[in-house]
């Protein structure tokens, strides 16, 4: 069965619609690129998917879970905003009650890592002033149970926890091959560094899948090989892999199966060879001058 | 019915004195998305130099009544224009790269400091304007009882002048459109050969010129003042600012305007609802208020949600 | 090479906390430590803490907090309330004071940690102020409107004078030690318990001087604490061994030989600095009553103790999985969401911590001035808080400590400054001293430039006063050195090439200063009508900080790029190179 | 860490001589404390207090001092603050003086004289009127002014008796003071029968208090009496005139200052009644005239506010009683004034003496107007609230 599921997805913003009526799916295992010409709405569909913006219409289910639900009647729409802003207080409430009404959950970003989706950014965001392994261990962070109490009172397990994270860190350094550098800070490093230290920060959460937005953007063409070389690693070690990108060599080199969209619609869904012939595509790239292949 | 009026007509004055002031705070949030603490001083400054004017140089031409006061008030705009322009100057245009926390101390600084001189200046007893000025001016009598002093008129003339003008011309003319480019983005409309740093003075010079502005009218109208006027009077201002929705002019206005009508109303049907004390309490309930609306709109009434970009 | 991997929390440069320490310790004692001074001393340290209280939420999180004082009033108004009306000893309500603030802080914050900056801000400041109002309001009936509440209690504790009790801290003592050493071998384990056993408890019973017992448990305290140092920087079994054998030997040495003066001093001091009651007995045991007299010297030494305990809670919280999580919110929110962090909770933890924190601070202020009223609560004291934090640096904690000398110390001292202090004896010298070395501290990088603008401070500050034999000018003197100094420090770069302009701008003020005499020097005829620098305390206060913050943005002591330290394949050991910290920080 | 060591040092370097200068405070003359708010919102009461005493001072120096020595004023600003005033009465134990006259305002003079009680010094407050003051039992805490229930009784008697109302209000300001003349004026209000229509309070810090008044307004009352601030009132009476209300205003003697009438206006203020104790120049005792010829003579203008009057008086007592004991100990002279110290003759009247919590006897207040030119004086009717007190009393 799949993995993600996408169902006729849409998203507004004000007057215009950035995704409509998206539905794909992804198989464990698969590498699938979205590609698309700028303001195609790639993005916002990791977006929406990752909880960041809330979806219009559509559901989106993530291992059999719901992960996005949305309901055109208003009332429960506005229920959800009132629980969110509101009913707070006491943890877990807001989730409680809508799990009655068998609504769908309000997962926030973090939530959605939880449930095993980790996501890269266009534009790099790494934590710029602290160190390499710092940032990896922020991945680690939302395995680790140590509260206040554990820190203040020094506990056994607490330390433990602590070392096990610092080892993991330096063990998914190891596997992206930036171990020797993991005491530098962040923003020194060279720009391809700094990807593949973001892909590494978003491994560190044990993600089923993960979300690659544009990871070839700004890389030459030795670095671009070497990345393809490592998705390929990270899809071996079982996790699934959906990916943005521009560059047509990567996509074409790595692929089992692409998506074309355009103006927030799917105009082609298929492998890179048959894509590659579809009619609509090329006429959808020629539409507009960057044609990269 | 009556005294709903009265209370009414009572809550439109102060408020319009909170929306001058508050224009200072929004225009400032505005350019550089900065809590300008030291602009309740610098009005409260327009205060002092209006009495001080008054009571000295001009002393000579209080016969002259409204012209004196204009005179007056046009001098110490320019005053606190140029003052505001300074501690730009001074206090902020060194940090604007230095991250969020320090231009706030920095802020906060030159307000204990405009303080200090301003209660030494005063020999901290309250200060009183002129006696009888402006007291010659036709009264509004509506129904009964009801009825607007001549004073009252002018000072919500003059507030709804300020704001259309101020509105018009952010709107309408180039340095408005220039300043609106400013609030969005610095580098960006510096590429449209936008000069910033000028764009940010001029904000800083009309600001607090109209804080001076509102400075000669509170003390005019209320006749007396003194060197807490700024803290008190400003904290409000600021707020009605907020919850109008910061950075935006209509919306400090309308924010100014709740603020004064809910407090005279608390303070006038308080009791009867059975809270005691209630002017005692009106400013908590201010309070109350703008948590409330922050919470339910985190950009204040007619403030704009800007999703960040990813 | 996992199993060669080591990981270790950035290592405290001890030397400089011990050295601080001691310091204080000793402060009270020192010859300019009169009682008025003391006393401002437990006043700052109350203040420390709130500082560091604050700096969890402004400086790990990154949070805005101009509403702390409502906190610190939460904890001093449930202390006093407690003792006064239900008489439970004031120390005893800090866990209720922590409670109360706490929970507090997760109520209101709750619903507004979504705000973004500027907007929480303001909504902090707006529950200062409703807390402000609400107590002057007697809100409840219970908070005694504007006058406040008097009466709080003063701190007082059972003293226990007789055996068991000695012999149960020596079981505890003991225990400690057999546990912290239980690696060290078994001559340091069983040898150094024998020793502390027989030196600590033998000693005072054969001398039969009850007193002693207090001392005997102090150094059986030490031991074990000296002992835990001595093992956390890996010294050998032997240099613990001789570290313990030193202490009981001095210990031993002392009561031999002064034991007399020792329970004199003991027996004077209880009586100068407590309220001793009757011995009551409690389970055959028996307990002397103690309470705190008004003096400050043990206020001075409680407040110490909590300082202490705060800043190893903070660091121990900024080294962990916790203090990350506000590390990477501080950071970039969006991405530590993204990296599965769940911001909210993240941000509420630090503001119930700092708040919690803020009412003990509370409990002592209460403890210590018996009154608590409204005004010692306003935005003010927040705006004061804020600065601490800010100004010596936010997230650093010597910058706390460093930000409190400056906001509340600095300010209380200028009291002593009589108009003279201006322009008399010393006091234009230290001032002088006090802008050259700062700027000059400032201006390391480059030395000769900055030599030379001092010297054009100098002269503006010296060349008036001298000209016109006016001391009244040296005030106007330290103001144009003030000028001059920010102007310096705006056009730092090119200093070279404006220095010119300084000195032309110099020359005419002088000019100007001679034609007008000495009538430009501000009245300082003692009395109502002349200048006194207490009139304008708040107003230096506020030009500080806008200079402060114009010369080091980042605060007077930056926050050290803190986490982990740095991990290498080898053993651990050298902190990361300042230089990459450097340009991160500043 | 060299950043720190740099900061401790410069510190150091200020410490250094501040903590010399701080020293200078020992020896021969007799030190008398000053503590009062010369800073904050009610500086100008604290500066009048010090012109007062250290006219007064001066004077005895000039007449060769106290039993031979010469008198010294230490003052200390407490910005009328809890936590300030007790920092500086640590910084006056620290200075040695004899006694201490202050603090201006309740809330101020509490911790104080907790401190000063603890150290065995004698405590005048010349303006603290909470009650609460003295019923801690402080052997050595006294105070010049007069209670706050006297004043309240007094002004009944006043709106009752001689304005002759039966429905009166109360408004106060929330501070201490104000809070707590205002409360017993509605207690004696009911116990002599009238009818308190109207009980609210003023945000001091606000500017505007029309909504406040239209209210009172509503009400019609035959009086009210404001126990706040003269500032405030000022605004009440200007604001009252603009908006043409007919209020009958009766102010506390926290409003018995000029500035009142300056901030309200002649005709707004004119017409207003005040309860207050005399002013000088109506005091026919020498002692007063003198006084306030003096303080005219040396600052231009009569004391403004009548508590600089009782500062001046605090002072007086402290030295009159240092020269009957012959004795600079506080247990001796608060003994002194307990005991023996009676009908004094005063500056504020006679003291007829203190009682054993440290209050000062009798009353000696008297009902002022405010006449046509704005000038406060003496109204000719005037009630008697020791026949009603002896009444309430039997």
């Amino acid at each position: 069965m799949a993995l993600l599921e996408v169902h006729s997805l849409s998203k507004d913003f004000g007057g215009l619609r950035a995704i409509d009526g998206l539905s794909f799916s992804l198989s464990p295992g698969e590498i699938l690129s979205i590609i698309g010409p700028n303001g195609a709405g790639k993005t916002t569909v990791f977006n929406v998917i990752t909880g960041i913006y809330p979806a219009t219409t559509g559901t989106v289910v993530f291992d059999g879970q719901p992960l996005v639900e949305t309901h055109e009647r208003r009332s429960e729409r506005v229920l959800r905003r009132l629980l969110t802003s509101l009913g707070g207080w006491i943890p877990k409430l807001p989730e409680l009650i809508l799990a009655r009404l068998g609504m769908a959950p309000i997962l926030r970003p973090h939530d959605v890592v939880e449930r095993g989706i980790a996501r890269t950014f266009q534009t790099i965001r790494l934590f710029p002033r602290l160190t390499v392994l710092e940032n990896v261990m922020a991945g680690e962070h939302h395995r680790g149970r140590a509260g206040a109490l554990g820190a203040l009172l020094r506990l056994p397990s607490e330390r433990d926890e602590e070392r096990r994270i610092v080892e993991r860190a330096i063990q998914r350094l190891e596997f992206i091959g930036l171990a020797d550098k993991l005491n530098e800070i962040a923003h020194n490093l060279a720009y391809g560094d700094q990807r593949r230290l973001e892909i590494a920060r978003a491994l560190a959460t044990d993600p089923k899948l993960l979300v690659l937005d544009e990871p070839a953007a700004g890389l030459n063409e030795a670095e671009g090989l070497a990345l393809m070389e490592t998705i390929r690693r990270i899809r071996d070690k079982g996790v699934t892999i959906l990916l943005i990108e521009h560059d047509m060599k990567v996509v074409m080199g790595i692929s089992d199966r692409i998506i074309v969209l355009d103006d927030g619609t799917k105009i082609a869904d298929g492998t890179p060879i048959e894509i590659q012939q579809d009619a609509n595509v090329i006429a959808a790239y020629l539409g507009e001058e960057e044609v990269e292949v | 019915m009556e005294t709903f009026l009265q209370q009414l007509i009572n809550g439109l004055t102060i408020g319009g004195f909170y929306a001058v002031v508050a224009l200072g705070y929004t225009m400032v949030y505005g350019v550089l998305k900065l809590i300008n603490f030291a602009h309740g001083d610098m009005f409260m400054w327009g205060t002092l130099a209006g009495w001080g004017l008054l009571t000295t140089v001009f002393a000579g031409l209080l016969d002259l009544d409204l012209i004196a006061v204009l005179i007056v008030a046009i001098v110490v705009m320019a005053f606190i224009g140029l003052l505001g322009m300074t501690i730009e100057r001074v206090a902020y245009r060194p940090l604007r790269s230095a991250g969020r926390l320090s231009p706030i101390i920095s802020a906060l600084g030159a307000a204990f400091a405009l303080q200090a001189v301003a209660r030494n200046v005063s020999e901290a007893r309250w200060r009183t304007y002129p006696e009888g000025l402006l007291k010659e001016m036709p009264d509004l009598h509506l129904s009964g009882t009801v009825g607007l002093s001549g004073l009252q008129i002018l000072m919500l003339g003059v507030c709804a002048a300020v704001m259309i003008g101020l509105y018009l011309f952010v709107q309408r003319t180039r340095i408005g459109t220039a300043m609106r480019a400013v609030s969005l983005d610095h580098n960006v409309s510096r590429l449209m050969g936008i000069n910033v740093d000028r764009i940010i003075s001029l904000v800083f010079f009309i600001g607090p010129a109209l804080g001076g502005l509102a400075g000669v009218m509170i003390g005019t109208y209320y006749g007396s003042f003194n060197f807490t006027l700024g803290w008190v009077f400003g904290l409000k201002a600021f707020i009605a600012a907020i919850l109008g929705g910061i950075g935006n002019i209509p919306g400090a206005v309308l924010g100014g305007f709740i603020l004064g009508i809910s407090e005279t109303m608390v303070v006038a049907y308080g009791p009867d609802l059975g809270l005691v004390d209630a002017s005692a309490w009106k400013d908590a309930i201010a309070y109350v208020l703008l948590i409330a609306i922050l919470i339910t709109r985190p950009t204040g009434i007619l403030g704009e949600t800007v999703a960040e970009k990813v | 090479m996992d199993q060669a991997l080591k990981y270790v929390r950035r290592p405290s440069s001890h030397l400089w906390e011990i050295g601080l320490l001691a310091l204080a310790l000793a402060l009270p004692y020192m010859s300019f430590m009169d009682r008025s001074r003391t006393s401002l001393a437990v006043f700052a340290g109350i203040y420390v803490m709130l500082g560091l209280s604050l700096n969890v939420i402004v400086g790990y999180a990154g949070l805005f907090q101009l509403g702390h004082a409502a906190f610190f009033g939460l904890g001093a108004y449930t202390a006093a309330i407690l003792s006064i009306d239900y008489g439970i000893t004031i120390l005893a309500t800090i866990p209720i004071a922590i409670l109360v603030a706490g929970g507090a802080a997760v109520l209101v914050t709750k619903p507004i940690l979504h705000l973004r900056g500027d907007y929480l801000c303001i909504v902090t400041i707006a529950f200062g102020e409703i807390f402000r109002i609400a107590v002057t309001n007697n809100v409840f009936g219970i908070t005694g409107g504007s006058n406040g509440l008097f009466g709080a209690g003063r701190p007082e504790f059972p003293l226990p004078w007789l055996e068991p009790v000695p012999a149960i801290m020596l079981a505890i003592i003991l225990a400690l030690h057999l546990l912290g050493t239980r690696k060290s071998g078994p001559v340091l384990q069983w040898g150094g318990a024998a020793v502390i056993a027989t030196a600590y408890y033998l000693l005072p019973l054969g001398l039969d001087r009850k007193p002693l017992f207090v001392v005997s448990m102090a150094m059986g305290a030490v031991a074990v604490i000296a002992g835990a140092v001595l093992r956390s920087n890996r010294a050998s079994a032997r240099v613990q061994m001789i570290v313990l054998v030193g202490i009981v030997l001095a210990f031993a040495l002392g009561t031999v030989l002064g034991a007399e003066t020792i329970t004199g001093e003991i027996a004077y001091s209880m009586d100068e600095y407590f309220n001793v009651d009757d011995p009551t007995t409690i389970l055959g045991v028996e307990f002397t009553p103690v309470a705190f007299k008004r003096d400050a010297r043990p206020y001075y030494y409680l407040v110490l103790g909590f300082i202490v305990l705060t800043v190893v809670g903070m660091r121990r919280l900024q080294n962990s999985r916790l203090g990350r999580a506000w590390l990477y919110v501080r950071e970039d929110q969006l991405a530590a969401e993204a990296m599965g962090i769940d911001t909210t909770q993240i941000k509420l933890i630090a503001f119930a911590i700092g708040s919690a924190w803020a009412g003990v601070a509370g409990v002592l202020y209460a403890s210590r001035f018996t009154v608590v009223a409204p005004e010692s609560f306003n935005f003010l004291q927040s705006v004061i808080m804020f600065s601490i934090v800010v100004l010596g640096g936010s997230g650093s904690i010597p910058g706390v400590l460093v930000g409190t000398l400056g906001m509340v110390v600095l300010p209380e001292l200028l009291r002593d400054a009589a108009p003279t202090f201006m322009y008399e004896g010393a006091g234009p010298v230290v001032i002088l001293a006090l802008i050259l070395g700062f700027y000059l501290y400032h201006a390391q990088d480059r030395l000769p430039a900055a030599v030379l603008e001092s010297a054009a401070i100098a002269a503006a500050f010296f060349l008036p006063p001298l000209l016109l034999g006016e001391p009244a000018l040296y005030v106007v003197g330290i103001l144009m050195a003030l000028v001059m100094l920010i102007a310096i420090a705006r056009l730092r770069r090119r200093t070279a090439r404006y220095l010119p302009w300084v000195a032309g701008a110099l020359a005419v003020y002088t000019i100007v200063l001679l034609a007008a005499g000495g009538s430009l020097g501000p009245d300082l005829s003692d009395g109502v009508s002349g200048f006194r620098i207490m009139d304008w305390r708040d107003g230096l206060m506020g030009v500080a900080m806008v200079l402060m913050m114009m010369l080091r943005p980042a605060g007077l002591i930056p926050e050290r790029r803190r986490g982990i330290a740095p991990v290498t394949v080898e053993q651990p050991s050298e902190p990361i190179p300042t230089a990459a910290r450097q340009q991160t920080t500043v | 860490m060299k950043r720190i060591l740099a900061v401790t040092i410069l510190l150091a370097l200020v410490l250094g001589p501040l903590s010399l200068s701080a020293r200078a405070q020992e020896g021969d003359p007799i030190l008398i404390g000053l503590q009062g708010p010369m800073t904050g919102d009610f500086a100008y009461e604290g500066q009048g207090f010090e012109q007062a005493i250290s006219l007064l001072v001066d004077q005895i120096n000039a007449e060769g001092g106290l039993l031979g020595r010469p008198v010294e004023l230490v003052i200390e600003d407490d910005a009328g603050d809890p936590t300030q005033s007790a920092l500086v009465a640590d910084r006056l134990v620290d200075a040695g003086v004899v006694a201490v006259i202050g603090a201006y305002n309740s809330t101020a003079t509490e911790p104080a004289s907790e401190i000063y009680n603890e150290e065995g010094i004698l405590h005048i407050t010349p303006s603290s009127t909470a009650t609460r003051l003295t019923e801690k039992g402080f052997e050595q805490f006294f105070r010049v002014c007069f209670l706050d229930d006297r004043q309240a009784l007094f002004a009944v008697m006043a709106m009752a008796d001689v304005l002759g109302a039966q429905k009166v209000g109360v408004l106060h300001d929330n501070s201490t003071y104000a809070q707590g003349l205002a409360e017993w004026t509605r207690t004696y209000a009911e116990e002599a029968g009238l009818e308190v229509a109207y009980f609210d309070a003023i945000n001091p810090d606000d500017q505007d208090f029309t909504p406040t008044l239209t209210n009172i307004g509503q009400a019609d009352l035959d009086a009210i009496y404001f126990t706040g601030y003269h500032a405030q009132g000022g605004l009440l009476l200007r604001q009252t005139a603009e908006l043409g209300l007919d209020i009958q205003w009766v102010m506390g003697n926290a409003s018995n200052n000029p500035e009142m009438v300056e901030i309200a206006g002649v005709d707004a203020a004119a017409g207003t009644f005040i309860t207050t104790e005399p002013l000088p120049q109506d005091l026919e005792y020498p002692e007063a005239v003198e006084f306030v010829e003096a303080f005219t003579e040396a600052y231009g203008e009569p004391p403004a506010s009548v508590w600089w009057l009782l500062a001046a008086e605090a002072f007086n007592v402290i030295v009159h009683a240092i020269e009957e004991t012959e004795s600079t100990d506080p247990e001796v002279l608060a003994a002194y004034l307990h005991e023996d110290f009676a009908d004094y003759p005063g500056l504020s009247g006679p003291i007829i003496g203190f009682d054993e919590k440290g209050d000062r006897l009798g009353t000696i207040h008297a009902l002022y107007e405010i006449d046509e030119e704005g000038v406060i004086t003496y109204y000719p009717e005037q009630p008697q609230p020791e026949a009603e007190e002896a009444e309430a009393d039997a």
